[in-house]
């Protein structure tokens, strides 16, 4: 369960609910998440998947509960907050590189500004994982001359190259043609195949089956089920999860 | 079912394109098409032809068929042609004041110098090949005003101001040995240097870079230490010139500005957010000449007294305070451009307020802005015709001036209409150019 | 507890960004008021609203509200209002009628409308309205003949370098009755209108509701008028002297200062108008000519409607600028608000404060209550759209 | 003294002068001025810095000029401003005296037929805002019991274009003022200037209330430019008048008593005035006597010397 | 051959010739469409079958030969032409819904307006033929609500509103998702067993092998071939039709 071998869970929620105005879009999630593991989160629409993910990373501040990474409380506080969240990576539905840069600006830019690298140094970096997610070639074009599947395969060099332990990934593939879901989940399979922990969601439930520790079913801002992909597959405990199955399968 | 059973496929030969029929086509077709659709439509054409010709006919009868190209006075102007056609001696002899206003003439060539300086430094953003246009237009903007306010007003210069004038002189030779390393090399100049004296690590490259920066302040020091230029008061400033550096100064300090406001107006502290917004709708509300009136008979009353403000000066501060809320509204739009995942994307990545705000945000809402910013400058460039009410003396007053001039008495409509067409001219470039980037612009968004 | 933290927290360093720019302003304000009271102590200036009740002592060329040189320095505010509003009211009728014209020429299918349509905005969109304002003063106005050889027009206004003067109402005993018959034509005309809708709606059959409600509108205080014995005097201009007298009449200073606004307004209202009218797509004429609709009434049902949300905010933004830059009335003397209080009263009075801050409160109000109204309508047509 | 420590440390004197007006401030193609109030201030520059030269003009619309005095930008106003008890006494200002005597009069087209400013009732006329002419134009017609209608602008060039095109009926300005701008009319005798004078406008330079010694400097020169005329002491002769054994031109010339030492100049200030200058006499001419494009006749007018007719008269200068 | 009964073609083209510029998009087409006739035309991109359809509702004016309209010619004045093409209904591929209008107004609106019909009657139509696309619920939404599948639905509706006798269809499915296209084609399948007279400009050869009476292969501005489908998909006559076929299927 710990392939690090390190004590505690990767990322951990008790009792998180986050509410929009007088909506409760979270309702007192529990959560662990072990190095390592990669879990992957379903759910209807408006179930609060994107709204968890979101506040593991911060996006938005949860009011009630605790979140820790790596076993180190989020205060809420940016700047305190800010070396535990370098932790993560996220990748968002609709991509959000800039525009402005290159490809291969994207990847080097946090680095030289946050890590505060040498430029050099970054491009080497940034060059290895492009070259991981099979994309070196497009380094010097603009985001917007690249198609989408190659788009979302940058985000996530992007998101690597600040080498974070955890990565999320908000519905990487929804903004998607077919063919190029394809190749993004490939990317995606290959990263889970070196041990990152992973919290992804998404309805691409053969992704699921292959690479998924574990599958979290949510609805209206709760947990409903969590189990290994073979189990939630093939025996749901609970009709919601099975009525939500018969739908997507 | 296989090939075996089906006969021999026919081929399909395209039948030759038909020429269209003539009355589609040519100069006929293009007139039934384009002029003499319908009845309504001749009529049309036929008004539209009249009026043009009305009114361009009277205008070029009077500028140049009836007009008196030589004369002494007005007075022999009128004897020639009476009011029929144009004197255009009169304004002839006032050109150099209608360009540089009450300028020294013998120091007019600083003005020509710097309008020199400014278009060789923007030269570079419109070369290929060159990459670091962002710095160079920086540059500009920035460090441009503090060469030209010395050679424009000269006098004696302090340390500050000597150091001041060597950083834009210093900044003008970079940008150009830059600019000329990356067409020749694709190197940046520091690169360039770096790799003429062979540095051997990125390390040493990047102090020989630092170093030859220095080396270019020293020499552009050594330049400006010895330049000795004769003061001219800021009073004597005036025509084309003045109304080119009150929209000049009035663009560069206004876009800043502007950010800074836009960016208040969506902050989150209440408190900054009501002074902004209040600052914004209250320039915004009020017309520009009140603004400059105020500023023209109240600043000296704000002030303690002794404390004296050059009158050009208070026309400068009105127009930027007036031209800040508009631009900050634009600014307000192009940020609103830009979708939400870029923040979250920047937060994401750990950048805080400042760096996403300034790396991420602003150079793509800055991009979109741009017709905008060239849209409000023309109306800024036309605004400053209102400083003549306050009795600067810009080209509009200067254009007055002629008419009083004892030997072209009364000449004033002559150099009115010299003076429209000076303005038609740069405001309608200026607009071109704007229609010409929104169109590029347009096109780099659909890839 | 520990500085560090306090620093760094967010809530804190908020409160004291926002208590540092208070302090700034409320200093810059306190600052500047009180070296300009002790300036005001200096010069013996006063800044009070006392001199408002003084004589003002000088002629207004034209006055929509009665004037006359013995009022009080207030009546010349209001004075200024009032000529102010009017230009911006007329300017702004012709700007958007003949901005509305332009901006079709501009997508007319006659290619020397569509080109003279476009050089019209490029030029005058180009020059500087105080340019414009005087040419039209100069160019046409004060071209016009003299009193003598006025221009009638229609019997019932006269052209001339003076102004334009028109017969003006003087209404006598019974004219109320007239004003009160129309007020219950108008009532009729609109529950006319009401039933004709329903009409429509229920069997189909249109009525013609305009013509029937423009009939009683016009009828019905006509009869009343004619029943009573005409109670209505008017005071025809006549050539007396120099010029017409009696009547109604506006200077050319007002004539160049409507025509350069309503024409310069017109170019960026005809810009408008264009953008609203392409961002409606081409497909919705199509659609509605492929079901038969009439291109009136696709322009009137479907497109123009569309349109409207993109036209409107800039739309009243141009407004607002049209009632802004009528201010330049001041460089052919034309009495607004700017150029009699601004200008002439501040400099009559030497009262720089009080006229300085009446005169922008005025322009601050206007702009206020047009926002107002303009967010309103924006919230509207959001509600609207989904 | 204040005021003339200040110009001495700046090395030049600060001038206000008007909009560009023919004869009075002229502003020429090449960028000189010139003109009366133009040689006004070139006198007090040449008594402070014996160099005529050293004088700043600024130009500024009639409405800011007290403004501008008042809040320091220039240390004296010489712009054919009349002289009212309301400036005098209450804008913080100090007359310094009168170098022109004007007043207030119409010119009409002769085609009107019109002989006097009686016949005017009823007219439309044209008028420079913000000045006194403004305010005298209305009492004149309230008191003769006549209706006008006024058209105002600040721009005088504007006023006669628009009295040309015919749009006003009469134009009125200051005399001096008329008489320029109709030679400069297309067809200068195509009009008239009537004979009525309606105000008393007795122009002169203006200096800031409170620095008295600043105001006795500009109001001696002026006495000084005039004393020498009155004593035949001009340009061409200030240099042999030196040995003059004539007391008065002694005293004025400062080589008997030292007339300068109380205001902080030098003896021989009128020297370097009437050097670089000249006297009133000859100021008039240069600038608007007869043999000027402006033309106006100096005998027999009240800016004739009070010995030949006029009422320009000197305090004595001793 | 002609179910109604009647003489003459519902459409007739007799060398209809078109030219955009220099540019000829029809090259003398010649086809006649029975009363009743489900018509399928297809082609590659650029052959013009979206002019011809055009042409047929007078969208762009041909230059050259004849369209006659149940027998009645096409002129090209648009007051004589408009009852004529009254018979017409049209469906586009962008909808064109108009979207400041109800679903039901936009249905009623020509009624009102073109047929001079009373509103509440004008609603009863409308209101069957939302039923017939099976929609009714969303008649008092606006377009924008609506899902594409929907608003295509909606357009049908809005164009039997005016009882055409002929609808015609350019690629009606081709803005949509695959879920939705399934839904608009179902609604056309069902119309077409109504025995409307169709013209349908698709690529969806599922629908045109189920429904259409006969195929129509357009290229370079021409007919090259027309066929049952049947026929049309085992035994293409011409190359060209071939090589297409091979591609699309
Ligand atoms: N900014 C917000 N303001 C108010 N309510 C919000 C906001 N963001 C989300 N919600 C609400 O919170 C609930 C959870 O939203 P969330 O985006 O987490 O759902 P989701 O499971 O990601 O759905 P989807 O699969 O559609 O992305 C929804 O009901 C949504 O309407
Ligand atoms: N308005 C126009 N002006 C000029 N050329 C046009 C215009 N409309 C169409 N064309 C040209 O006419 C030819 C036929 O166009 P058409 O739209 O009929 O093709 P299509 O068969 O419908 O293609 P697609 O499958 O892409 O819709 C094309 O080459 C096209 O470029
Ligand atoms: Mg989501
Ligand atoms: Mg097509």
């Amino acid at each position: 369960m710990n392939p690090a071998g390190r004590s505690g869970p990767a990322i951990e929620l008790v009792g998180v609910s986050k509410w929009y105005g007088t909506f409760q879009a979270l309702k007192g999630i529990d959560l662990a998440v072990a190095e390592g593991e990669r879990v992957v989160v379903c759910g209807p629409s408006g179930s609060g998947k994107s709204t968890m993910i979101r506040c593991i990373n911060q996006l938005e501040r949860h009011q009630k509960g605790d979140i820790r990474i790596h076993g180190q409380a989020l205060c809420g506080e940016p700047k305190r907050d800010a070396p535990i969240l370098r932790e993560t990576g996220m990748v968002f539905q609709s991509f959000n590189l800039f525009p402005h840069m290159t490809v291969l600006e994207n990847c080097t830019f946090a680095l030289t500004w946050v890590r505060q690298m040498p430029q050099v140094e970054a491009e080497r970096i940034a060059m290895a994982h492009l070259e991981r997610v099979r994309i070196p070639e497009q380094a010097a074009k603009y985001p917007l001359q690249l198609s989408g599947g190659q788009q979302q395969r940058v985000a996530i060099a992007r998101a690597l190259c600040m080498a974070p332990r955890i990565m999320l990934f908000d519905e990487p593939t929804s903004a998607l043609d077919p063919e190029m879901i394809k190749e993004v989940l490939e990317t995606m399979v290959e990263l889970a195949s070196t041990g990152m922990t992973m919290v992804v969601v998404t309805h691409e439930m053969g992704f699921a089956r292959t690479v998924a520790d574990r599958v979290v079913f949510m609805d209206q801002g709760e947990i409903v089920e969590q189990a290994a992909p073979a189990d939630f597959f093939s025996a749901p405990r609970y009709d919601r999860t099975r009525m939500f199955l018969s739908q997507i399968l | 079912m296989s090939d075996a059973t089906r006969p021999e496929p026919l081929v399909f030969a395209p039948k030759p394109a038909d020429p269209p029929p003539p009355s589609s086509i040519g100069a006929v077709g293009w007139m039934r098409a384009n002029l003499f659709s319908s009845v309504p439509n001749a009529l049309l054409t036929f008004l539209g032809a009249w009026i043009l010709y009305v009114t361009v006919a009277a205008v070029l009868d009077w500028a140049l068929v009836k007009a008196v190209w030589e004369a002494e006075n007005r007075r022999q102007c009128l004897d020639m042609v009476g009011r029929a056609g144009a004197c255009w001696p009169g304004v002839a002899a006032w050109i150099p004041n209608l360009i540089y206003g009450l300028y020294p003439k013998d120091q007019a060539w600083r003005i020509d110098l710097g309008a020199v300086l400014l278009v060789a430094w923007a030269l570079p953003l419109w070369l290929p090949r060159v990459r670091s246009k962002v710095a160079i237009g920086l540059c500009l903007v920035l460090l441009f005003p503090l060469l030209a306010s010395y050679l424009f007003m000269g006098g004696a210069k302090g340390v500050v101001w000597t150091a001041a004038i060597a950083l834009g002189l210093a900044a003008f030779l970079w940008c150009w040995l830059t600019a000329l390393a990356e067409m020749r090399r694709g190197i940046s100049f520091g690169a360039l240097m770096a790799r003429l004296l062979g540095a051997r690590d990125d390390a040493r490259a990047a102090r020989i870079g630092q170093a030859s920066l220095l080396a270019l302040y020293l020499v552009a020091l050594a330049l400006v230490l010895p330049l000795e230029l004769v003061e001219v008061p800021t009073r004597l400033w005036g025509g084309l010139f003045l109304t080119l550096v009150i929209s000049g100064i009035g663009i560069t300090f206004s876009l800043p500005a502007g950010v800074l406001l836009a960016l208040g107006r969506r902050s989150e502290m209440p408190l900054i957010r009501v002074f902004c917004v209040t600052f914004i709708e209250l320039f915004r509300s009020v017309p520009l000449i009140t603004i400059l009136f105020m500023f023209n008979t109240m600043l000296p009353l704000f002030l303690p007294a002794g404390v004296e403000v050059n009158r050009l000066l208070r026309a400068i501060v009105a127009v930027c305070l007036f031209a800040s809320a508009y631009m900050a509204e634009i600014v307000r739009g192009g940020l609103q451009a830009i979708p939400k995942g870029q923040y979250e994307a920047a937060a994401a990545m750990g950048l805080g307020f400042w760096q996403s705000t300034g790396f991420i945000i602003l150079p793509q809402a800055l991009r979109i802005m741009i017709p905008s910013i060239v849209g409000n400058f023309i109306g800024l460039f036309k605004d400053t015709t209102l400083v003549s009410i306050i009795g600067l003396f810009d080209l509009l007053s200067m254009s007055r001036a002629v008419g009083e001039d004892t030997r072209w008495l009364g000449l004033f409509i002559e150099p009115f209409f010299f003076i429209t067409m000076i303005y038609f001219v740069f405001c309608f470039l200026m607009s071109q150019y704007s229609i010409n980037l929104e169109r590029r612009l347009g096109a780099g968004q659909r890839r | 507890m520990r500085l560090g933290a306090f620093v760094n927290d967010a809530t804190v360093r908020a409160i004291f960004y926002q208590a540092v720019t208070f302090a700034a302003v409320v200093g810059l304000i306190w600052y500047l008021v009180s070296n300009t009271i002790a300036n005001m102590a200096t010069r013996g200036m006063s800044a009070g609203f006392d001199f408002l009740d003084v004589s003002a002592g000088f002629n207004i060329a034209f006055t929509l509200i009665p004037y006359r040189e013995g009022d009080s320095y207030l009546r010349v505010f209001q004075v200024g209002i009032a000529n102010t509003l009017l230009v911006a009211v007329i300017g702004i009728v012709f700007a958007s009628a003949l901005g509305l014209v332009v901006g079709l020429a501009r997508l007319s299918t006659n290619w020397l409308i569509r080109t003279l349509a476009r050089w019209y905005v490029e030029v005058l969109r180009n020059t500087p309205l105080l340019l414009q304002i005087i040419a039209w003063y100069f160019g046409v106005f004060n071209l016009l003949p003299r009193p003598r050889e006025s221009i009638a027009l229609g019997g019932f206004m006269w052209l001339n370098n003076r102004g334009a003067y028109f017969p003006a109402p003087v209404p006598q005993d019974g004219f109320e009755t007239v004003l009160g018959a129309l007020a219950l034509a108008v009532g009729a005309a609109i529950a006319v209108s009401v039933w004709a809708r329903r009409r429509l709606r229920e069997t189909g059959r249109a009525f013609p509701a305009g013509l029937v409600g423009f009939a009683l509108v016009a009828g019905v205080p006509l009869l009343v008028y004619l029943a009573l014995g005409a109670p209505l005097g008017w005071n025809w201009p006549a050539l007396r002297g120099f010029n017409f007298v009696g009547g109604f009449s506006v200077p050319p200073a007002f004539c160049a200062l409507v025509v350069a606004l309503s024409i310069y307004t017109s170019c960026f209202i005809a810009e408008i108008v264009r953008a609203g009218i392409q961002s409606v797509g081409h497909g919705q004429t199509e659609a509605a000519r492929a079901l038969g609709v009439k291109p009136s009434r696709t322009m009137r049902f479907i497109i123009l409607p569309q349109a409207m949300r993109v036209i409107i905010p800039p739309l009243i933004s141009q407004y607002l600028n049209l009632t802004k830059n009528s201010s330049l009335a001041i460089a052919i003397g034309f009495p607004d608000l700017v150029s009699v209080w601004m200008n002439t009263s501040l400099n009559q009075s030497g009262r720089a404060i009080p006229i300085v801050a009446m005169t922008m409160g005025f322009y601050c109000v206007v702009s206020l209550i047009v926002s107002f109204a303009l967010n309103a309508y924006n919230r509207r047509i959001l509600l609207r759209e989904r | 003294q204040q005021t003339l420590e200040q110009v001495r440390s700046r090395g030049n004197l600060n001038c206000q002068v008007g909009l560009p007006t023919p004869g009075f401030y002229a502003l020429a193609a090449n960028g000189t001025w010139s003109g009366m109030d133009v040689d006004m201030c070139r006198a007090v520059a040449a008594a402070i810095f014996n160099d005529p030269s050293k004088v700043q003009y600024q130009s500024v619309t009639s409405a800011v000029r007290f403004t501008s005095l008042a809040n320091g930008e220039s240390d004296m106003l010489s712009r054919t401003t009349t002289w009212t008890a309301v400036r005098d006494g209450q804008l913080g200002l100090e007359f310094a005296g009168v170098n022109f005597y004007d007043g207030q009069g119409f010119v009409v087209p002769r085609s009107s037929g019109i002989t006097s400013a009686r016949q005017l009732d009823g007219a439309t006329v044209c008028v420079l805002t913000g000045t006194t002419t403004e305010l005298n134009l209305a009492d004149y017609f309230r008191a003769n019991n006549m209706r006008f209608t006024a058209v105002t602008n600040e721009n005088v060039n504007v006023l006669v274009e628009t009295y040309l095109g015919g749009g006003c009926d009469a134009y009125t300005n200051d005399k001096s003022g008329l008489a320029a701008r109709r030679s400069a009319f297309p067809t200068p005798n195509d009009h008239v200037i009537l004979p009525e004078t309606i105000s008393k406008e007795p122009l002169g330079p203006v200096v800031r209330h409170g620095d008295n010694n600043w105001g006795d400097i500009v109001r001696w020169v002026l006495f000084g430019m005039i004393e020498a005329e009155e004593m035949g002491v001009s340009s061409a002769n200030v240099t042999q008048m030196l040995q003059s054994p004539n007391p008065g031109i002694k005293r004025l010339l400062g080589t008997e008593g030292n007339v300068g030492q109380g205001m902080g100049l030098p003896a021989d200030f009128m020297v370097r005035v009437l050097r670089h200058v000249g006297n009133y006499g000859e100021v008039y001419e240069r600038n608007v006597g007869a043999n000027t494009p402006i033309g106006i006749p100096r005998e027999r007018s009240l800016n004739a010397l009070w010995t030949n007719g006029g009422i320009l008269y000197p305090m004595p200068f001793r």
